[in-house]
C-alpha cells in the first residue's frame, strides 16, 4: 500500500479499526483528542461504535463491558485522564479481560501541561491501579511503529487476556510521519472466547467475569496463576531497537520521542568519533533487559536519556545492576531534550569535556 | 385442597411469611428446630391454606412452594 | 467470680478487648464443663474477631457461629440465619457484639429473640483505649450502644491494659477509673481482667496498692502475626 | 394439583447469603421471574454492583459482569454497545447507583442508553456497616450521622426516579416498595415493564425498589418492613414518575 | 545535504501548519523521509504556532527542528525568537509586509517577502504562506516542481476543489519573485 501522511493519533485510531477494533469509548483531552475524533468520523462509516463517555472513569469501564462481551475495545487519553482510569484498568485486569489502552503522554503532575511528556513510565509499568498486576506497555517512537503495535498489542491482550498499553506521548501524537497501513482482515473478535459473557443461549453454563475472590487462599493462587502468565511474557515478549550498539562506548537507553533525538546525538557523536549507540526499548514492560545484558560487558558506561526527571533509568540501573555506570539526562514539565544537550552529556561521559 | 411446601433448608426463620400468611395459619416452629439449630417457619393448619402464595411472594430466600 | 445468666452478651468500645475476654470466658466456661456457643455478631470489623479463632475453640468444643462472610475477602455484613438458634441452645450462649453502638445496632434484629429470657450483658472498659479514657466518654458510649441494641448492660468488665507495656500498676490504677465508670452508670463491676502471661497476680498486690476487684486472669488470644507465641 | 408458585428457573439453586428478612431476596426473585416470563436468559447479561449485592453473580442464571463500584450503567453500556441483540441490566445499591456512580446513571440516561436498572434503595450503606447513604432520610441515625442526618450540614436525600424522570432518553421511571403483598406484586409489573421497553428499543428503564436493612437498621425483618412504610414511603412516594407508555405487550 | 530542517513560524490563522504540511508531503512525494510536527501554546487560535519539518535521504532522529536550514517567519516574534537558531549559510524568509525589521546576520542568506500584502493586492486572502512557499521553493529547490504540484492536490480537500487554482496562483507569484 501506497504511504500516506498521517498524524500519530489518527494512525493509532486507524490501526486499530484495521485490527479489528470495533468499540471505542473516549473522553476528550489534549494531546490525544485526533484519536477520538478519528474515531467518531470513521465507527459509523463501518458499523462500529464510537462513543463519548461522561468521564474517563466511564470510558474505562465501557471497555471493560465491551472486551467482557468477546469485543476488541480500545479506550485513549493523556496523563490526568489515565490517572482516572487507572480503576478501571485494575478491575480489567483482575477480571482478566484483554483491552488496549492509550496514554499520549503530557507533562504532570497535576493538570500539568499538554506538552509532550514521558513522566508517566512508573504508572504505566509500576502502577496503573491497585493490586498486584503489570500491563504489557508498548512504546512507538514513529508514526509507523503507532500503526504497527497497535495490532501487536491487541492480538496480545487476546492472546494473554490482560490490558496493553501503548505509552505514546504528546509529540508523537501530533506529528505527522509517513505511514503505510499494512493490510490486515481482523475481526472484531479474532480468538475464540469461550469466556465472554455475551448471552449463555441456554447452551452452557453461565459465564461470569468478576474479580472478587472469597478467599484469601483463592486470591493469591490467581495472582500467583497470572505472574505465571507474566514469566513467559517475559521471556518471549521483549522487544527493543539497536542503533551502532555493537562496538559502543557510551549506550544510550531512550524509548519514544527522546529516543529520536538520542539517534540525532549519537549521530554527531560519531561525527566527532565518540563511539555512542542507542538503545530503544519498544516493550517497556516486560522490560527489555536482554538487550541492555548483552552490551554490559563492552559498554563503558549508560546514559538513559527520558523526559522526565528520570523514571525509566531505574530498570537500566537494575538490568547493569552496578556493572557499569549509568547517567541520566531528562528534561520535564513539556520540555523536549535537545539533540545538543545530549550530545554533551555523551561528552561528559567520555571524558571530552570537564 | 391447596398446600404451602417450605424447604427447611433454605428458610431463614425471618417469619415475613407468618405475618403475610391471611389465613394465619404459619408460625415459626414453636417445637422443631432445624439441622441449622434454629425455628423454620411451618404451616399448622394445612386444610385452612387457600394457595394465595402470600407467604411466597413474601419469603426472601424462595423457600416456598405453593401448590393449588 | 459471680455466676452470669446463661445469655450473656458482650460489648464495648471497638479495641477495648471485647473479643479477647469474650475468648476467654468462653473457654473458661467449657473448662467447667458447661457447653458453650461463642457466636461473632461483628459485622463491623473485618479483623482481630472471634471468629478468626473458631479452630482453637473447635477444639475444645465450643461452637462457633459467625457471620456469612466472616474470614473471606468480603465485607458484607451478612448474618446467617443459624444466629437465630444461639438464643436456644443448651448451655451457656456468649455473643460478641461489634464494637461500638455499630456493633450493637446489629444486635436490634433479635430483640424478639431475648425478650422474656435472662440475660447478662458485660460492657468490657479499657481505661488506656482512646475515646473512653474519660468517664463522661465511657458511660456515653454505654448509652448509645444500650439504646442500639434496645437491651441493658448489667456488669461492667474492666479490662484495661496497653498490649505490651501492660504491667501491674496499669492494673492497680485502672481499679478507680472502672469504679468511676462503675458509679456514673451505676453497675457493679464484674471484674478486672489481668494478662497472666505477662503479670503474676502477686506483682498487682506487691504494688501496695487496695485491691477492690475480683481479679480474672486472661489469656492474650488476639494477637497481630507476629506476636504469636 | 399444580404447582402455582416456585423458585424461578434463572436464579440458580443456591442459597441467598442474605440477613434473615433482608427484601434483596424478593428483589432477585422478582428479576429472575421476568426473565423466566420473557424467555430471555440465553440472551441476557446482567451486571453486579459493588455493595451487599456484590455476589449476586452466583445467583442468576445468565451471564453475569461484576462492575467496579458505581460503574455498573458503565460497564452495561459497554456490553449493550457490543452484544445489542442481547438484554443487559445492571443490580445496584443506593451507594453505588446515586453516590459513587451518580454520572454513570445520570449519562445512561441521558443518552437514552437502552438497559435496565434495578435500582435497590434502603437508605443505608449495608455492606460496610450502616453508614449514611445518598438517600439515608433527615435525622435518620447511622454510622456516619451518629446525631441524624442534618440536612443542612449533610445535604437532602436524592430522589433519584424524580431527578431522572427529567432527561429525555428515561422511557421509564417508576418507584416501587416490596414491603406487603400487593405492593411486591406491582414491583414485578414494573421490573417486567422494564425489560419490555428495553425489548422494544425505548431507551433508559429503571425501577427504583423500596428495600430493608434489618442488620443495620437494627429492627427485625417485619419491624423493618413497618420502618420502610413508616419512613421511606413518604419520603419517597411510589409511583410512575415516567412512562413513554403504549407497550405493545 | 541529507537532511533538511525546516522550521515555519507565525501566528495561529496565518497557515502556517498547513504550510508545513504541503512542504512534508512534497517531500514524502519525492520518495524522501519526512516529518512533521507542531507546536502551540494551550490556545487554539491566535497564539503563537510553529511547525518542524524535516526532509531527508535517511531515517529521521530528532523531528523536532531546533536548529534550521530553512526558516519562515511570519511575525516579528518568531523572527526574534529563531534567527539566532539558523545554521549559518542557511535561509530565511521574513513576510516583511508583517515585520518591518532587517536581520543583522551576514552568514546567511535572508529574503523579504512582502507575502501578506502581495496577497491582498492579488485578490488572494489568506494565500501569503502560499507565497512565502513559492518563494521558498526559487530559494531552496526543497522540493521538485512537480512534487509541489501533487502535495497541493492531496493538501486540498476535494470539497474545497476551488481554492486549488487560487493556491496555484499564489504559489507561483512566489515563486516568480
Amino acid at each position: 500500500m501506497a504511504k500516506v501522511l498521517m498524524k500519530g493519533n489518527e494512525a493509532l485510531a486507524e490501526a486499530a479499526i484495521m485490527a479489528g477494533c470495533r468499540h471505542f469509548f473516549g473522553y476528550p483531552i489534549t494531546p490525544q483528542t485526533e484519536l477520538a475524533a478519528y474515531m467518531a468520523k470513521k465507527m459509523p462509516k463501518i458499523g462500529g461504535v464510537y462513543l463519548q463517555a461522561e468521564s474517563e472513569i466511564a470510558a474505562i469501564n465501557m471497555v471493560l463491558g465491551a472486551s467482557a462481551a468477546g469485543k476488541r475495545a480500545m479506550t485513549s487519553s493523556s496523563s490526568p485522564g489515565i490517572s482516572l482510569k487507572s480503576e478501571g484498568i485494575s478491575y480489567i485486569a483482575g477480571s482478566d479481560l484483554p483491552a488496549v489502552i492509550v496514554n499520549v503522554q503530557r507533562g504532570g503532575p497535576g493538570l500539568g501541561g499538554i506538552q509532550p511528556s514521558q513522566a508517566d513510565y512508573w504508572q504505566a509499568t509500576r502502577a496503573t491501579g491497585h493490586g498486584d498486576f503489570h500491563l504489557m506497555v508498548y512504546a512507538p517512537s514513529t508514526v509507523q511503529e503507532m500503526t504497527d503495535l497497535v495490532a501487536l498489542a491487541f492480538d496480545n491482550a487476546d492472546k494473554y487476556r490482560m490490558p496493553v498499553m501503548i505509552l505514546s506521548d504528546g509529540m508523537l501524537g501530533q506529528m505527522m510521519e509517513p505511514v503505510e497501513l499494512k493490510t490486515a482482515n481482523a475481526t472484531d473478535c479474532p480468538i475464540e472466547k469461550p469466556w465472554a459473557a455475551c448471552g449463555h443461549r441456554n447452551s452452557r453454563p453461565h459465564n461470569v467475569i468478576n474479580s472478587l475472590y472469597l478467599t484469601p487462599q483463592a486470591l493469591e493462587e490467581l495472582v500467583k496463576k497470572r505472574y505465571e502468565k507474566y514469566e513467559v511474557i517475559k521471556k518471549e515478549e521483549q522487544m527493543a531497537d539497536e542503533y551502532l550498539t555493537d562496538d559502543a562506548d557510551i549506550i544510550l537507553v531512550a524509548y519514544g520521542a527522546s529516543s529520536r533525538i538520542c539517534r540525532t546525538a549519537v549521530n554527531t557523536a560519531r561525527k566527532e568519533g565518540i563511539k555512542a549507540g542507542l538503545i530503544r526499548p519498544i516493550t517497556l514492560w516486560p522490560y527489555p533487559a536482554k538487550y541492555i545484558e548483552k552490551h554490559i560487558a563492552h559498554a563503558k558506561a549508560f546514559l538513559c536519556v527520558e523526559m522526565s526527571m528520570g523514571q525509566m533509568v531505574d530498570d537500566v540501573r537494575l538490568c547493569v545492576n552496578g556493572r557499569k555506570p549509568v547517567a541520566f539526562y531528562g528534561r520535564t514539565g513539556g520540555i523536549i531534550p535537545a539533540p545538543d544537550e545530549v550530545l554533551n552529556e555523551i561528552r561528559k561521559l567520555t571524558g571530552g569535556v570537564k | 385442597m391447596a398446600k404451602a411446601i417450605i424447604d427447611e433448608t433454605k428458610c431463614k426463620g425471618c417469619g415475613l411469611c407468618v405475618a403475610a400468611c391471611p389465613r394465619k395459619i404459619l408460625v415459626l416452629s414453636p417445637d422443631k428446630i432445624n439441622s441449622k439449630g434454629y425455628r423454620p417457619a411451618q404451616v399448622v393448619d394445612q386444610s385452612k391454606c387457600t394457595g394465595c402464595a402470600s407467604c411466597a411472594i413474601m419469603c426472601p430466600d424462595v423457600a416456598i412452594t405453593v401448590e393449588r | 467470680m459471680k455466676r452470669l445468666k446463661k445469655i450473656i452478651i458482650i460489648c464495648g468500645h471497638y479495641g477495648s478487648g471485647k473479643t479477647n475476654f469474650a475468648v476467654n470466658l468462653a473457654v473458661d466456661l467449657r473448662k467447667q464443663g458447661y457447653p458453650v456457643t461463642l457466636t461473632d455478631m461483628d459485622i463491623v470489623n473485618p479483623y482481630f474477631r472471634s471468629s478468626d479463632h473458631s479452630e482453637m475453640l473447635d477444639s475444645k468444643g465450643i461452637k462457633v457461629i459467625a457471620p456469612v462472610y466472616a474470614n473471606t475477602n468480603l465485607d458484607a455484613p451478612a448474618i446467617p440465619a443459624e444466629m437465630y438458634s444461639a438464643f436456644d441452645r443448651s448451655g451457656y450462649s456468649l455473643f460478641d457484639m461489634g464494637g461500638d453502638d455499630a456493633g450493637a445496632t446489629v444486635m436490634g434484629q433479635f430483640f424478639r429473640n431475648i425478650t422474656g429470657k435472662e440475660y447478662d450483658m458485660l460492657y468490657v472498659i479499657n481505661g488506656k483505649r482512646a475515646m473512653i479514657e474519660n468517664v463522661h466518654d465511657a458511660a456515653e458510649m454505654l448509652y448509645s450502644i444500650e439504646s442500639a441494641s434496645r437491651l441493658k448492660a448489667t456488669y461492667i468488665v474492666n479490662n484495661t491494659h496497653l498490649k505490651d507495656y501492660t504491667d501491674a500498676k496499669t492494673i492497680l490504677e485502672s481499679m478507680e477509673y472502672a469504679e468511676k465508670v462503675s458509679e456514673a452508670v451505676n453497675l457493679p463491676i464484674l471484674c478486672t481482667t489481668y494478662p497472666v502471661s505477662m503479670i503474676k497476680e502477686q506483682e498487682i498486690s506487691a504494688t501496695g496498692g487496695i485491691i477492690t476487684q475480683h481479679l480474672y486472669p486472661v489469656e492474650v488470644f488476639v494477637k497481630t502475626p507476629w506476636e504469636v507465641n | 394439583m399444580a404447582v402455582v408458585f416456585q423458585k424461578p428457573q434463572a436464579l440458580l439453586d443456591v442459597p441467598f447469603t442474605y440477613c434473615p428478612g433482608c427484601t434483596h431476596g424478593i428483589i432477585h426473585r422478582l428479576v429472575a421471574e421476568t426473565i423466566d416470563e420473557l424467555g430471555i436468559e440465553g440472551h441476557t447479561v446482567g451486571v453486579a454492583p459493588v455493595g451487599c449485592s456484590v455476589m449476586n453473580y452466583n445467583f442468576f442464571a445468565c451471564d453475569m459482569v461484576q462492575a467496579p463500584h458505581g460503574r455498573a450503567p458503565a460497564v452495561a453500556t459497554g456490553l449493550k454497545r457490543a452484544i445489542p441483540e442481547n438484554i443487559v441490566f445492571t443490580y445496584q445499591g443506593d451507594g453505588d447507583l446515586a453516590a459513587i456512580g451518580t454520572a454513570e446513571t445520570v449519562h445512561a440516561a441521558v443518552r437514552g442508553e437502552n438497559i435496565t436498572v434495578v435500582f435497590v434503595n434502603n437508605a443505608i450503606y449495608g455492606m460496610t456497616g450502616g453508614q449514611m447513604a445518598p438517600t439515608s432520610l433527615p435525622n435518620q441515625v447511622t454510622q456516619t450521622t451518629p446525631y441524624g442526618r442534618d440536612t443542612s450540614y449533610s445535604g437532602h436525600p436524592i430522589r433519584v426516579c424524580e431527578m431522572l424522570a427529567t432527561l429525555e432518553g428515561t422511557a421509564l421511571a417508576q418507584r416501587v416498595s416490596v414491603d406487603n403483598v400487593k405492593n411486591v406484586q406491582n414491583a414485578k409489573k414494573a421490573i417486567k415493564k422494564a425489560f419490555t421497553y428495553q425489548i422494544e428499543k425505548r431507551g433508559f428503564s429503571i425501577v427504583e425498589v423500596l428495600s430493608t436493612c434489618p442488620t443495620n437498621w437494627g429492627l427485625d425483618a417485619q419491624e423493618s418492613l413497618q420502618w420502610l412504610r413508616d419512613n421511606m414511603i413518604p419520603y419517597y412516594p411510589l409511583g410512575v414518575y415516567k412512562d413513554v407508555g403504549g407497550t405493545t405487550k | 545535504m541529507s537532511t533538511l530542517n525546516i522550521l515555519l513560524a507565525g501566528f495561529g490563522g496565518q497557515g502556517i501548519l498547513f504550510l508545513g504540511k504541503m512542504a512534508a508531503y512534497a517531500g514524502l512525494m519525492d520518495n524522501r523521509q519526512i516529518t512533521w510536527l507542531p507546536s502551540y501554546g494551550p490556545e487554539m487560535r491566535g497564539g503563537t504556532a510553529n511547525c518542524s519539518v524535516c526532509i531527508s535521504d535517511d531515517l529521521i532522529g530528532s523531528p523536532l527542528v531546533i536548529n534550521p536550514d530553512i526558516l519562515v517567519a511570519m511575525n516579528l516574534p518568531s523572527l526574534e525568537k529563531f534567527i539566532d537558531k539558523v545554521v549559518p549559510g542557511g535561509t530565511v524568509l521574513v513576510d516583511c509586509s508583517i515585520i518591518d525589521k532587517k536581520v543583522h546576520r551576514e552568514d546567511i542568506n535572508v529574503f523579504y517577502v512582502p507575502a501578506t500584502r502581495l496577497a491582498a493586492d492579488n485578490g488572494l486572502p489568506g494565500l501569503a504562506n502560499m507565497i512565502m512557499l513559492g518563494k521558498m521553493l526559487k530559494e531552496t529547490k526543497f522540493c521538485t516542481e512537480n512534487a509541489l504540484e501533487e502535495a497541493l492536490l492531496k493538501c486540498v480537500p476535494p470539497r474545497k476543489a476551488d481554492m486549488m487554482e487560487l493556491n496555484r496562483k499564489a504559489l507561483k507569484i512566489g515563486s516568480e519573485l
